[in-house]
């Protein structure tokens, strides 16, 4: 990933940024434009992100960074995706489902931990706690008393 | 007198039968003996089925690098009898939604059937409860009765596991009772009788699996395997499949009830055994090499009963062998081995033992 | 054509099936390979590696002292809380000051993850690995141990300070 | 009659559902499959996770960098150096801490053991899964051999917590190298008996042969990694694609197979296991001499950014994304494990089979729950 294919990015997502991160290069967009970027990373041939290596969510207090690690399995390169979602109560993002199967899991388990919902996703459920629990647990701002100590 | 009894008990027998008829009624006479002769095949019964219980356990550990039950009695002896008064006192765990009535006889047709063909089984000279003219095709009809029980145990615990082993179970004891038949058949065309006593005197110039050239030892390979398959165990235990259907057919069942499946199950593996003996292995009869007369008189001086029971104990060792060596088959495989494999094997072999037998080209 | 390859099949397969039961034979006759260990009969000469974690103790010499100062360093570094530390103040004679002294080093091994930090992480080296093993009790508030002994003092001795870069 | 009505009707007379787990011969730990049945035949398959769900990520933001390191054991707990050495490397990396030579040798060596190990265990379970109960104590009785070697050297056999951010625990104990050499020397000659008894077994072969193929797109696109990956001709072996610690030194295969099917995954594990004995015998008589640890600083604190490591357990890719905000804890650590991805394919590959593929298929793609389930 380097300024020309950033360029080619930039183009035809206008919202996207590009910074150099610790490990691979990253870049940001829009949530509106997620699903469409994601899907141009994935089919057009100069980038050819096929896997989709880790899919997680930052909570920030006061928004969510939802975090995509894509691959190109032929020429090894990686790169991070980031998007911002700035409504933290009713958090939604489109799903990446159709472009990466695996991404399925990834998101119930956003899902279920955050509560970002993924818009079009085919099976949106909890996928580690039971169906009527309360709350997000890896939000910052989540309370169980009886569970977590604090020290 | 006593030496003489353990190469030929027929003297014995003779005068009880004697005894009885002189001092009672014929009608009494003929029910006492029954009583007996159920009470001596009740404590054999038994005395077999835990010995078998411990032989496995022990025979998978020796395979297994482990020692196996070692600590309750001299060498976990009496290991099973431990088990066995453990799953006395277990509770009987009522199912929900079962049928009660099918549900507590199944275990009892399981254990009557594999009983039943004990009757016929001939351990030595005298010593043999029955002598049907039709004992093969006794031991036959009777053997299959107990997948009744299983697919009976299977449909009444009201769960889908066990229907499951259970319709497995049906399909392939359907399957394989045919080809335990037709390798059955191969003996009775060599020996020309149905009759189990006849069978073994016709071996006293050899046993069948020499004299019957390669297809009585293709009947007898057929045989094992498909004796395997039927009484459910080794490979072909796809009925109770712990790792697929958590324990198949018996899944529900508890305590003493599950004792008889279990039982049942070794008792089931000793006639199978015992069968195989009889019919390609000389039964009770000792191992001959002709010419070698010194040899042959040594063999003579071991009592019947031992060369039976050892006979016997090699095939249960070849069928736990089988069994912890081997992955287990699919259901479909299993069938496919049947109908595409034994079946036709069997079929072939047949009509070559019979133009052997019909040219007498065997010993 | 058809017919030779049935039978090939057939040969092919008891061939592979008969390798199997080959090794399982020979160790069905080979009573030496047995790997099983009795347990309780060979409790008497069973020895444990030296670095096995059996559970967290805390050395004492003959004269019943032991080398913990009551820091706590433990204490912060034990992820799950295994480790509570009571510390009373007590005037030392020579020097007529108020030294805090360790009261109870508790240690819950039921919350023992065997992690090794509080060992590693102690400057004064007063914690060890213990090599006990059988640590099954009926009740489980058997598990919080009380590491310093009784009447156990703190050793005076000048003593060697462990080079410690992770202290806490 | 709708449609919809005549599929009620449909699956109330043809299809019925039998819950696989949790507690379940086969699921190998707390996992449930909610299998849809037509008769023997798998129609659809629904994995349930969670049942021993901890919160892992939720605790280490509790937790200093050190202390980090003892939850990771307990994520897939049969690669435990494995997911040791992940966290190590990437507070390394961000640190920019260089390790000694010694320290990345004993961690390669560590982490092939490891991988013997669990390759051992899957072994032995797999057979069992398959019916072949022998096989079980096979595998655990050489299995056992590097238990001995880790418990000598770190006092634990499973849950070691023995690679630390910087470096090691402690020294490795001076009878490492000769028991490790000892070990591959028995192993050389007890895996052909694996050959013997299992992979050339006809029944064996008629189980797995053609069960449960996985095309390479649908490998990377659900993410498959490790040895299953590697079945179906997508290398991915992080070892080869991004080495880390002592691997860029040696010379090893990554060992592909392209039919992707039950039997492949059992090949290219069996492949792996011989590989990874080449790789320990290349480093285990070179192990430098020197410090068992770098010079780290006593409260680590992470520069503010984000970083992430992947390292190649024995499952798969195993992939650690630390956010750091300059704390002594992480503000945020997602583990991206490689069963997670790896369960969720079962549906497709079960589908249309029987219930014992369905087992074999389980079991050739060598589940560890409580990596699910973090």
């Amino acid at each position: 990933m380097n300024e020309e294919k950033f360029n080619i990015l930039k183009e035809k997502f206008p919202s996207v940024e590009w910074t150099e991160g610790k490990n691979y290069p990253e870049i940001t967009v829009e949530t509106a434009e997620l699903t469409s970027l994601c899907g141009f990373l994935k089919e057009d041939s100069r980038f050819a992100f096929d896997y989709l290596f880790n899919m997680t969510a930052v909570d920030w207090l006061e928004y969510f960074t939802l975090v995509y690690h894509l691959e190109n399995t032929d020429t090894k390169d990686c790169i991070v995706v980031k998007t911002k979602l700035a409504d933290r109560e009713n958090a939604e993002a489109g799903s990446v489902y159709g472009i990466w199967p695996s991404a399925e899991f990834y998101e119930r388990e956003v899902y279920d931990l955050f509560g970002v919902k993924f818009t079009g996703h085919p099976d949106l459920r909890r996928i580690f706690l039971e169906d009527d629990w309360h709350g997000h647990p890896l939000r910052k701002d989540y309370i169980d008393e009886i569970n977590i100590i604090e020290r | 007198m006593l030496t003489s009894i353990i190469y030929d008990f027929s003297p014995l027998t003779h005068r009880i039968d004697q005894f009885l008829s002189e001092t009672f009624s014929p009608g009494w006479a003929v029910t006492m003996e029954l009583v007996i002769v159920g009470l001596v095949f009740l404590l054999f019964y038994a005395v077999v089925g835990l010995f078998l219980v411990l032989a496995e356990r022990r025979v998978c550990a020796f395979i297994q690098n482990r020692l196996g039950p070692n600590r309750v009695g001299p060498e976990g002896l009496l290991q099973t009898i431990a088990d066995l008064l453990k799953l006395l006192f277990k509770e009987l765990i009522p199912i929900k939604r079962a049928d009660k009535f099918l549900y507590n006889l199944a275990p009892f047709i399981v254990i009557i059937a594999s009983f039943m063909a004990i009757a016929a089984i001939p351990f030595a000279k005298g010593l043999h409860a029955i002598d049907f003219n039709i004992g093969i095709f006794y031991v036959i009809a009777v053997s299959s009765l107990g997948v009744v029980g299983i697919l009976l145990a299977g449909w009444s615990s009201n769960s889908k596991y066990s229907l499951i082993g259970a319709m497995r179970s049906g399909a392939q004891i359907i399957s394989y009772e045919l080809s335990v038949a037709l390798s059955l058949l191969a003996i009775v065309v060599l020996s020309g009788s149905m009759q189990l006593s006849e069978v073994i005197a016709s071996q006293e110039s050899g046993w069948w699996i020499w004299r019957g050239h390669l297809p009585a030892f293709i009947a007898f390979l057929v045989y094992l395997i498909a004796s395997t398959a039927e009484i459910n165990r080794g490979p072909f235990d796809l009925a109770e499949a712990e790792s697929e259907l958590t324990a198949g057919f018996h899944t529900e069942y508890s305590g003493i009830k599950f004792a008889f499946f279990f039982l049942a199950e070794y008792m089931n593996m000793f006639i199978v055994a015992s069968f195989a003996t009889t019919m390609f292995l000389g039964g009770w009869l000792p191992f001959h090499i002709d010419g070698w007369y010194a040899f042959n008189h040594m063999m003579d001086f071991i009592p019947p009963v031992v060369w039976y029971l050892g006979k016997t104990a090699f095939i249960i060792y070849l069928i736990m062998w089988f069994k912890w060596t081997f992955p287990r088959l699919r259901i479909d495989q299993l069938l496919t081995l049947e109908w595409k494999y034994l079946l036709p094997i069997n079929l072939v072999n047949i009509l070559i033992v019979a133009f052997i037998s019909w040219k007498n080209w065997h010993f | 054509m058809e017919i030779i390859n049935y039978i090939k099949d057939i040969l092919k397969a008891l061939r592979s099936l008969w390798k199997g039961m080959m090794v399982t034979g020979y160790y069905f006759v080979h009573p030496k390979e047995i790997v099983t260990q009795r347990y309780p009969e060979n409790r008497k000469k069973l020895e444990m590696f030296d670095r096995f974690k059996g559970e967290v103790t805390m050395p004492h010499d003959e004269n019943n002292t032991h080398l913990c100062t009551g820091c706590g360093i433990c204490e912060t570094n034990c992820p799950n809380g295994s480790i509570e530390i009571i510390t009373r103040k007590e005037i030392n004679p020579e020097t007529g000051k108020a030294e805090r002294v360790i009261d109870k080093h508790i240690y819950h091994l039921s919350m023992c993850t065997f992690c090794e930090l509080c060992i590693k992480t102690c400057p004064s080296n007063a914690l060890a690995w213990g090599q006990s093993f059988e640590h099954a009790v009926f009740d489980r508030h058997k598990l919080t141990k009380v590491l310093n002994q009784p009447g156990s003092k703190l050793r005076k001795e000048p003593k060697e300070k462990k080079v410690t870069e992770e202290k806490n | 009659m709708t449609e919809e009505v005549k599929e009620i009707m449909f699956r109330e007379h043809e299809e019925y559902m039998i819950n696989m787990g949790p507690q379940h011969p086969s699921t190998h730990g707390v996992l449930r499959f909610e299998v849809y049945l037509k008769g023997e035949v798998v129609t659809k398959l629904v994995p349930h996770c969670g049942y021993i769900h901890r919160g892992i990520e939720k605790m280490c933001e509790k937790d200093t960098y050190p202390q980090i390191i003892h939850l990771t054991d307990r994520m897939d707990y049969l690669s435990a150096h494995i997911n040791n050495e992940a966290v190590s490397l990437c507070v390394e990396n961000a640190l920019q801490v260089e390790v000694p030579e010694r320290v990345k040798y004993i961690r390669t060596i560590l982490a092939e053991l490891n991988r013997i190990a669990s390759h051992q265990l899957w072994w032995a379970a797999f057979g069992m899964d398959l019916g072949a109960l022998t096989t079980f104590f096979y595998g655990l009785r050489d299995r056992e051999k590097i238990l001995d070697i880790f418990e000598e050297s770190f006092g634990s056999r499973l849950l070691h917590s023995f690679i630390t951010p910087g470096g090691l625990m402690h020294d490795v104990h001076p009878n490492f190298q000769k028991r490790t050499k000892e070990f591959i020397k028995y192993f050389r000659k007890k895996l052909p008996e694996y050959d013997q008894l299992l992979t050339g077994n006809v029944i064996f072969q008629n189980r797995t042969k053609g069960i449960g193929i996985l095309s390479k797109e649908d490998a990377i696109a659900y993410g498959i990694t490790g040895p299953s990956g590697r079945a179906s001709g997508f290398s991915c072996d992080i070892r080869k694609k991004y080495p880390y610690s002592a691997y860029p030194f040696v010379q090893f295969e990554e060992k592909l197979s392209h039919e992707g099917d039950s039997f492949a995954r059992y090949q290219v594990r069996i492949e792996e296991m011989w590989e990874s004995m080449k790789i320990i015998e290349q480093l285990v008589d070179n192990i430098p001499e020197g410090d068992y640890t770098a010079k780290m600083k006593a409260v680590l604190r992470l520069p503010e950014g984000e970083y992430y490591q992947r390292v190649e357990t024995a499952r798969g890719e195993l992939g650690v994304y630390i956010v750091s905000t300059g704390e002594k804890f992480p503000y945020r650590i997602k583990f991206r494990t490689p069963n997670f991805s790896n369960l969720f394919i079962m549906n497709k590959l079960a589908s249309g089979g029987k219930i014992a593929d369905l087992i074999a298929i389980s079991g050739s793609l060598d589940l560890v729950i409580p990596d699910i389930d973090r």
